[in-house]
């Protein structure tokens, strides 16, 4: 077998190492030479990534693959990762930890990479729970503040309860079919199917990966977390970490599972237009901006989940753009408001909660690029035109309706119409509220990290057909059999 | 080149005077009064010598005509009726704008004034000319907005800006019929070329109009169960235009209030320019008229009553220009009514009405340029405060008597000796006659009749109370400059003689309107479609005392003017008190301001439903609102679940998946 | 002879639902943690029964992983715990909740 | 030859990019106007070159978007969609001229924003593919939004989110129907295209009926939304009131409603399952915004309300007009967006001065007006009496070749439309006699007069409404020529 096919993963377990290592003999000041480190692993791997796109190839046995979907959402985690890797250069700095953020952070990513290409429940399970554990760890980054630990502790909480629902999911599929590689057990899912067992497993599941996609009702930690979390680090989760759970999904259902498909189909149905509306009604009267992105990415997630009730062609390839845009506009918004968190604990250290949507305040003047920038994120989280997130929209919805579910997509369309108050809400507290507090230079970094996010959102808007392709040849790999 | 070529320059050569004036008139002496009087005095010419030409060969009419847009055409058509207005109004307005030169002389915006008048006159004149109705209303309503600036020159008047809207808006609800009169012809056009207008036909020239009658009578419209004919249904609502421009019963109200403008003004207004111009319309479409079944006997009706509807009015008022006013109204009753006569008497009708429109016009503009005169030089327009003016003002005086004579209609039956107006109206009271003897119904007769005496009673006691007796209060005063007299003078001779002089000649003229090279109407063809049956023509003869009836008339009602008035045998103040129910009745105009104005539509239309709609309106944005508001609510409500406590959100999981499991159980029964 | 299978699925769903009511009722963070690994051992007694009855290891494989995982899990989890002590002297999640709504 | 389209489209946008760099007051106005030039002129020179007397798309550009999807860059104008640009290209250089010296806080971005909008409500014009159409669509809601929030009036924000979601939703809505026609095209022939000629061509051929009406219905409610007619007017008030002139006028020339109603609802109408009905709903829709529309300006205190309201009034005969389904009809309900774009802006502009100059909009604190801005005054009447529907005035022909020819179709509709006409008349003269006439009222202070660059815009517009009135026929021949184009259609199908 070719390593070359492993070059991204490699690439970042030897950053991840060195960083570690190098980080051990660095004195705190000069530690932030390690963020620039770990960009250009990351950035390495990115490339790597990108060159290999349209590779087809199974590796350890058959319990990895690589192929469209695969690389697809490698990218998609990596580009995530890389906004993450510069923004934290900025958040931290000064501080005596650095190496643990980026090598958690690395491993994390490498974790969902190995999500993306797994083929084997075993593999899934085992980077499933790397990516989780790296996580939970930077969640709780900042030891000394009671938001981040309780963070971290709910979100650890849940995630273990859901990890043991998963294996226990897992492991009645593993007895019903004998097998844990994932083409396998689609080969023989008969006992399964005609057993009892075969609901109470997808459910299981179901409620093992919508922990992490945050489907209503397994979604409670992540409201809390992403607003207790670093923002940075909830950058990760929710640009990140989510999309891992999506794609773990789309392979165990989809390919795996695909003989109980009438089962999670409704499942998906319901809790789809539960989370949607719960998360856009709920981010209504948000006072805290993160928890306000949290609610909303929650609609997000339900958005994403129609693909699994619609199940066509263009309906998985609008689910998997959707992921890649929204890997960039929720990133990017994420790290607006950790650069405006910065702002605000530069001007007095012990505020309460900095990311407070008066905080936001004639941000246009104090901090146009950022808010700029966040104008570009959260209109394109709303849906407006020649933006990421409307290309996507268009085609998940559109292929909603091509497919006849169209109560699914007024339901859909009605929420994201919802959506625009609160996303306006954000523009009219940057833009339209007077502020006293006078202009402040942004910190390059999250400056950096905030341009690429907009040039993506902006180019997938604009430039859309390669990706539309490229989200398209990754869903063409779960629908045709013996894609993998 | 001739002259008839020149014919598009009549309305032209005012409306440019008026943008001249608009601009240069501040820089220039006396308001730029020159510009409107050389433009008008040129139109005049070409008018009067057009007019000539048509007398000379009756067979030729002056037709030219453009495309405008879709199917719509701009042009100009000068056949006799044409002919004669044009004269008549350019002669008038001319004489009027000299006048004012004087008159307007201490004003503070003299130019803004001739701006506005020539625009006045020109479109009055364009309105005449019109080929098509389209045209017609569109000048039809261009008048309507110079009458608003005019009668509210001086805005910052607050009574003159209401009235200015006043005028308007009323004017407006006929103008709203006419309107819709064309919409139903174009419409009932349009279906009778079914759809496909060919190359060069304008579907809305008179021509293409008459020719039609008859498919036009032919289609019928349901309204309230009764089938009425779209011929009926147009002219009707062409009527209401007419009521409305030339203030009939009920759309009169506007004009007397328009008396707050200059008295120049109400003297184009009442004269030459506006209130004639609902008389014309009908004139104009009399073919259709008399096609329609009942339309014109409307006519008849509506001209008699508002004859003597409103001479009862001017009995009572002591304000100078409003007595004009009423009297106004009344005259523009009979020629409503000498047009409704054409039931019986046919094409003929269209001269009889016309001659007293023209007759009218100089006797009233005299009328009022006098009592412009007179308020000029008093400062008051209050007659009882007036009296005995004749001593101060003689020539004004005269003049007066001589309008008087001629709106009383003094003269011999039988002979050509007589003012214009006795002329002109005895012909109309007669024909009334004529009217009752082939219909049967006297109404129309007995009510001219009546009018005549009041007619001739308001205008005497007018004429005592003011310049007769001694004054009643000081007032200065002196003989008006030549630049107003030397217009009284030409008026009055006109007043006297101009009716005895022309009134067989004319009422052939015009008569004659719709036989020629562009129309050929056989009216008493067109008279059996309308189901009307015209008198035998030849000489009538009606009984000597018929003959004699409106002279005595009027003449009793000079007597008894001067006995109360003059000698004051009798002591009106017994009478004029706030306690006699009639006269409480007329004087307050039998309350029509009440009902029209204050009830109507302050009460109904502005409180009752303007305000009703706000309401909806109101009902509309709160549903938007309470939309937005149950978002909110239910977000704030749903937020709750989010406790914060680490069991309840690991139950909540626990929870969800129990249920999933029984919610896809279920669902997948059901399908 | 040999024990029918359904047994172990009894003991290991037995186990499970006994997690799973400890992390709804308990208050002490270390023992919701103890909860949480019932949890995660329930469902290795599954696999390893399974792997048994259908002859083949990766279940078993899959198990040593998984324990492994699971200890990282303790160790991760008590560490936060541990913070969480030192700031607020007391593991009682229910006085943990500034994060809600 | 040259991409005329796009440079009209994407020159403003452009200039807005670049004014935003800009530092001073001058610098921005003077590219404002630099750009709003260029484009007008450009526009002149398309005019002068455009075929009037056909009815198919012009000065086409075609160029590969999205395949994938079908989704293309195509570009063209008709006789529908010129005169708007037009009205366009004409009224945005003198709105930059009428607000050239006033005082505003970032001038920059006010002048980005508007040449922004220009941009997006041109290549609304312009779009021949429903994406393009629709990003366009939407891309209008974005400058308006900020216009309104940041130099609105006291209720700015509250109008400018309830115009933004309000009209949101109907553009969704409006979007739910695209996809409807998109995939009933693209089930029937296999491959996809968001072409708008292709797909209304396609329309037809869908088989079920039910797919047909609520494809309509869904376009049909994101267009009268916008227009904006009852019952969907409520946004309108709010925004027109609260948006500062420049908005407002902006508001006005945003006829993109109207527009799709001609461009996408006419062609297909006849092809739903029930033309009969949809006829109706929108003769209805047409006649209750005239005379509801001039109820409730009759009722307004507040004279920029009053001409918000009588803009729902007037834009009832564009949908009144389009039902009636006789070319004079439905091309003077064009012409009526075309008029009414030059009239509301006069109106709006002086709306504007009055409540600059005397600090109230309140019709009864005003008084006298007249005597202190003659000139204003002189303006006003005329704008005011083409609002009326004064003959000689663009207004007239428009609402005359709307009643007349659909009188012939929808008498009833008609007589109620007629009816709304003295209202129209009465609230006009009767907010001129109190704010204008009369007795000056002293506790306005001094009052100046308008400026020479306020009069020049608002002369030239008046000019124009004025020559538009007496000569419509430089824009009415082509509107003719595609409505008769419609109509033909119509008679086809026998509705």
């Amino acid at each position: 077998m070719d390593l070359m096919l492993f070059a991204p993963e490699i690439t970042l377990v030897l950053t991840g190492l060195a960083v570690l290592l190098i980080g051990l003999f660095l004195p705190t000041g000069s530690k932030n030479i390690l963020g620039y480190l770990a960009s250009l692993g990351i950035l390495i791997a990115l490339l790597f990534t990108v060159s290999s796109l349209g590779t087809q190839a199974t590796a350890f046995y058959g319990t990895v693959s690589i192929d469209a979907l695969s690389q697809f959402f490698k990218i998609v985690f990596l580009v995530v990762a890389l906004l993450f890797a510069i923004s934290g250069i900025k958040y931290t700095e000064g501080n005596s930890h650095t190496e643990e953020f980026f090598t958690l952070g690395i491993f994390a990513t490498i974790g969902m990479m190995f999500v993306a290409s797994a083929n084997d429940l075993v593999v899934l399970f085992v980077a499933f729970e790397l990516a989780s554990l790296a996580t939970y760890a930077l969640a709780g980054f900042e030891k000394k503040n009671p938001r981040s630990l309780e963070a971290a502790m709910k979100y650890f909480i849940i995630g273990s309860l859901s990890a043991a629902l998963l294996l226990f999911g897992i492991s009645y599929i593993y007895g019903a079919t004998g097998t844990t590689s994932i083409p396998a057990i689609a080969a023989n899912m008969d006992v399964l199917v005609s057993s009892p067992m075969g609901l109470v497993a997808v459910v299981l599941l179901i409620a093992g990966f919508g922990f992490k996609i945050a489907l209503v009702p397994f979604h409670m930690w992540a409201p809390d977390t992403y607003q207790g979390a670093p923002s940075v680090v909830s950058a990760l989760l929710a640009a990140g970490s989510k999309k891992m759970g999506i794609v773990a999904a789309f392979k165990v259902f989809i390919v795996a599972l695909i003989a109980l498909q009438a089962e999670w189909q409704i499942a998906f149905a319901i809790l789809a237009v539960i989370t949607m509306t719960y998360g856009n009604i709920v981010a209504l009267n948000q006072t805290s901006v993160k928890r306000m992105l949290a609610y909303s990415s929650l609609a997000q997630a339900g958005y994403i989940s129609m693909a699994f009730v619609v199940l066509t062609p263009m309906a998985l390839g609008g689910g998997i753009l959707y992921a890649l845009s929204h890997g960039f506009m929720k990133a990017g918004a994420f790290i607006a408001t950790a650069a405006v968190v910065y702002m605000v604990l530069s001007e007095n250290k012990d505020s309460t909660d900095p990311d407070h949507i008066d905080n936001f305040r004639g941000l246009g003047k104090r901090m146009p690029v950022t808010a700029l920038s966040m104008t570009i994120f959260v209109f394109a989280l709303a849906g407006i035109p020649l933006t990421a997130g409307y290309i996507s929209k268009f085609v998940l919805f559109s292929s909603t309706i091509q497919a006849g579910f169209v109560w699914l997509a007024v339901i859909a369309i009605l929420n994201s119409a919802i959506s625009l108050y609160y996303y306006a809400k954000v523009v009219k507290y940057m833009y339209f509220l007077p502020t006293n507090s006078e202009k402040i230079s942004e910190p390059l970094p999250y400056t950096i990290a905030l341009i690429i996010a907009v040039i993506g959102v902006l180019v997938i808007g604009f430039w859309s057909e390669p990706f539309i392709y490229w989200s398209m040849e990754a869903a063409k790999v779960l629908l045709i059999p013996g894609g993998i | 080149m001739a002259v008839e070529d020149l014919a598009f320059l009549i309305p032209l050569l005012p409306a440019l005077a008026f943008v001249l004036t608009f601009f240069l008139g501040k820089k220039l002496p006396t308001g730029g009064a020159i510009i409107p009087i050389a433009a008008i005095s040129l139109s005049f010419l070409i008018s009067i010598s057009i007019t000539l030409k048509l007398l000379a060969n009756p067979e030729m009419v002056i037709h030219q005509s453009y495309n405008w847009f879709a199917m719509f055409n701009i042009g100009i058509l000068v056949d006799p009726l044409a002919a004669v207005m044009l004269s008549m109004v350019t002669f008038v307005s001319l004489l009027i704008h000299i006048y004012s030169v004087g008159y307007m002389s201490h004003d503070k915006a003299p130019s803004r004034y001739f701006a506005e008048t020539a625009l006045f006159t020109a479109s009055m004149l364009g309105l005449i000319l019109s080929d098509n109705i389209l045209q017609l209303f569109i000048c039809w309503e261009l008048v309507g907005v110079c009458s608003y600036l005019l009668i509210g020159f001086w805005y910052e008047k607050p009574s003159a800006a209401s009235a200015a809207k006043k005028a308007f808006l009323t004017t407006r609800i006929g103008d709203v019929m006419f309107l819709a009169g064309i919409v139903i012809l174009f419409s009932d056009l349009f279906k009778i070329f079914n759809g496909t207008i060919p190359e060069g036909v304008y579907i809305l020239r008179f021509d293409e109009i008459f020719t039609h009658i008859p498919e036009i009578a032919a289609m019928n419209a349901n309204i309230l169960g009764m089938e009425v004919s779209h011929i009926t249904l147009i002219t009707l609502l062409f009527f209401g235009g007419a009521v409305g421009k030339s203030g009939q019963f009920p759309l009169h109200v506007w004009l007397p209030d328009a008396m707050e403008g200059p008295t120049t003004v109400s003297a184009l207004i009442h004269a030459a320019t506006m209130v004639t111009a609902g008389v014309y319309l009908v004139a104009r479409t009399f073919p259709m008229f008399i096609a329609a079944p009942d339309s014109l006997m409307i006519v008849t009706y509506v001209g008699a009553f508002t004859a003597i509807f409103a001479a009862t009015m001017g009995i009572v008022m002591n304000d100078l220009k409003r007595v004009l006013a009423y009297s106004t109204i009344s005259q523009l009753g009979y020629m409503m009514l000498g047009l409704g006569i054409g039931a019986v008497i046919g094409a003929e009708a269209i001269g009889i009405s016309l001659f007293h429109l023209v007759n009218h016009a100089f006797f009233k503009a005299l009328l009022f340029l006098c009592a412009g005169s007179v308020i000029h030089a008093v400062g008051t327009h209050d007659m009882r405060q007036l009296g005995g003016v004749a001593k101060v003002m003689p020539l004004t005086a005269a003049t007066m008597l001589a309008a008087s004579l001629a709106l009383a209609g003094i003269g011999i039956p039988g002979t050509s000796i007589g003012t214009s107006g006795f002329f002109s109206k005895d012909a109309i009271i007669e024909n009334a006659y004529l009217f009752g003897e082939t219909t049967g119904t006297w109404i129309p007769y007995v009510l001219a009749i009546v009018a005549a005496l009041l007619t001739s009673l308001y205008i005497f006691r007018l004429l005592f109370m003011t310049f007769y007796g001694k004054p009643r209060t000081n007032y200065g005063g002196h003989e008006s400059p030549a630049s107003m007299t030397v217009p009284l003078t030409i008026l009055a001779v006109f007043a006297l003689f101009f009716g005895g002089l022309t009134s067989k000649v004319f009422n052939e003229f015009v008569s004659g309107t719709f036989v020629n090279n562009f129309v050929n109407m056989d009216i008493n063809e067109l008279a059996t479609i309308g189901g009307y049956h015209l008198a035998s023509h030849g000489h009538h003869h009606e009984p000597t005392l018929i003959l004699w009836m409106p002279m005595i008339v009027a003449l009793a009602g000079l007597l008894i003017a001067f006995l109360i008035y003059g000698l004051k045998v009798v002591n009106m103040d017994s009478l004029v008190s706030r306690n006699n129910a009639i006269y409480k009745l007329l004087y307050n105009r039998y309350y029509q301001n009440a009902v029209f104005t204050n009830f109507f539509s302050v009460k109904v239309i502005y409180e009752g439903l303007a305000f009703a709609g706000s309401f909806i309106d109101r009902g509309f944005d709160w549903l938007v609102k309470w939309t937005g508001e149950i978002m909110l609510e239910a977000g704030e409500s749903l937020r709750q679940f989010q406790t914060g406590a680490v069991q309840n959100y690991a139950t909540a999981v626990i929870i969800g998946v129990s249920l999933l499991v029984i919610l896809v159980k279920v669902v997948m029964e059901v399908l | 002879m040999m024990i029918p299978i359904v047994f172990y699925l009894a003991l290991a769903a037995i186990i499970f639902s006994i997690g799973l009511y400890g992390l709804m009722t308990q208050r002490s963070g270390i023992r919701i943690l103890m909860c949480v690994e019932l949890m995660l051992n329930a469902a290795h007694i599954n696999l390893v029964a399974f792997s048994s009855y259908n002859g083949d290891l990766t279940g078993q494989v899959f198990t040593l992983f998984s324990i492994a995982l699971a200890a990282a899990e303790a160790a991760i989890g008590f560490a936060i715990l541990m913070s969480l002590y030192r700031m607020k002297d007391t593991i009682n999640l229910d006085s943990i909740n500034i994060l809600r709504w | 030859m040259m991409p005329i389209l796009s440079m009209i489209v994407l020159i403003p946008l452009i200039i807005a990019a670049l004014i935003l760099l800009t530092k001073t007051k001058e610098q921005a106005r003077f590219l404002a106007l630099t750009g709003t030039v260029i484009v007008l002129l450009l526009t002149v020179y398309m005019y002068f070159n455009f075929d009037s007397t056909i009815a198919d798309n012009q000065f086409v550009e075609f160029i590969q978007w999205i395949p994938s999807l079908g989704i293309s860059y195509h570009l063209g104008v008709d006789g529908i969609s010129m005169p708007l640009i037009l009205l366009n290209a004409i009224v945005l250089p003198l709105l930059i001229i009428f607000t050239w010296n006033d005082e505003r806080k970032s001038p920059n971005k006010f002048y980005a924003l508007i040449l922004a909008t220009e941009g997006a409500v041109i290549g609304v014009f312009t779009a021949l593919d429903f994406f393009l159409f629709y990003v366009f669509w939407e891309l209008t809601l974005i400058p308006l939004f900020f216009l309104v929030s940041i130099w609105g009036g006291p209720n700015k924000h509250h109008a400018s989110i309830k115009f933004f979601i309000y009209t949101h939703v109907a553009s969704l809505v409006m979007l739910l129907g695209i996809f409807g026609i998109y995939f009933a095209a693209w089930n029937l022939t296999g491959t996809p295209s968001m072409d708008i000629p292709y797909l209304l061509a396609q329309f037809q051929f869908i088989e079920s009926g039910i797919a047909k009406d609520m494809i309509f219905l869904a376009l049909l409610f994101g267009f009268i939304v916008k227009i904006p007619s009852f019952p969907f007017h409520s946004w309108l008030p709010d925004a027109y009131t609260e948006a500062p002139t420049a908005g407002s006028v902006l508001f006005v020339m945003l006829k993109i409603g109207g527009y799709g109603l001609f461009k996408i609802m006419l062609p297909i109408l006849p092809f739903t399952a029930s033309p009969n009905l949809m006829i109706s709903i929108m003769a209805v829709l047409g006649s209750v915004s005239i005379i509801y529309g001039a109820f409730l300006a009759l009722s307004q205190k507040d004279l920029k309300r009053m001409v918000a309201y009588s803009s729902v009034s007037h834009m009832g005969y564009v949908t009144l007009g389009a039902a009636g389904l006789v070319s004079l009809s439905v091309s003077g309900a064009m012409f009526q967006q075309f008029s009414h774009g030059l009239i509301m802006s006069v109106m709006f502009m002086s709306c504007g001065i009055i409540n600059n100059a005397t600090g109230t909009r309140i019709i009864n604190d005003l008084g006298g007006l007249a005597q202190k801005m003659p000139k204003l005054a002189v303006i006003m009447v005329l704008a005011f009496m083409a609002s009326l529907g004064l003959p000689g005035l663009s207004g007239f022909i428009a609402e005359v070749s709307v009643l007349a020819g659909a009188f012939v179709n929808l008498p009833a509709y008609v007589i109620i439309a007629l009816m709304a006409i003295v209202i129209t008349a009465a609230y006009h003269l009767w907010a001129l006699q109190r704010a204008m006439f009369g007795v000056f009222n002293e506790k306005l202070g001094t009052v100046l007069d308008i400026n020479g660059y306020q009069t020049f815009s608002m002369g030239v517009i008046a000019i124009l409404i004025l020559y538009f009135g007496l000569n419509p026929s430089p824009v009415l021949e082509m509107m003719l020529t595609s409505s008769e184009q419609i109509v033909s259609l119509m008679a086809a199908m026998g509705v």
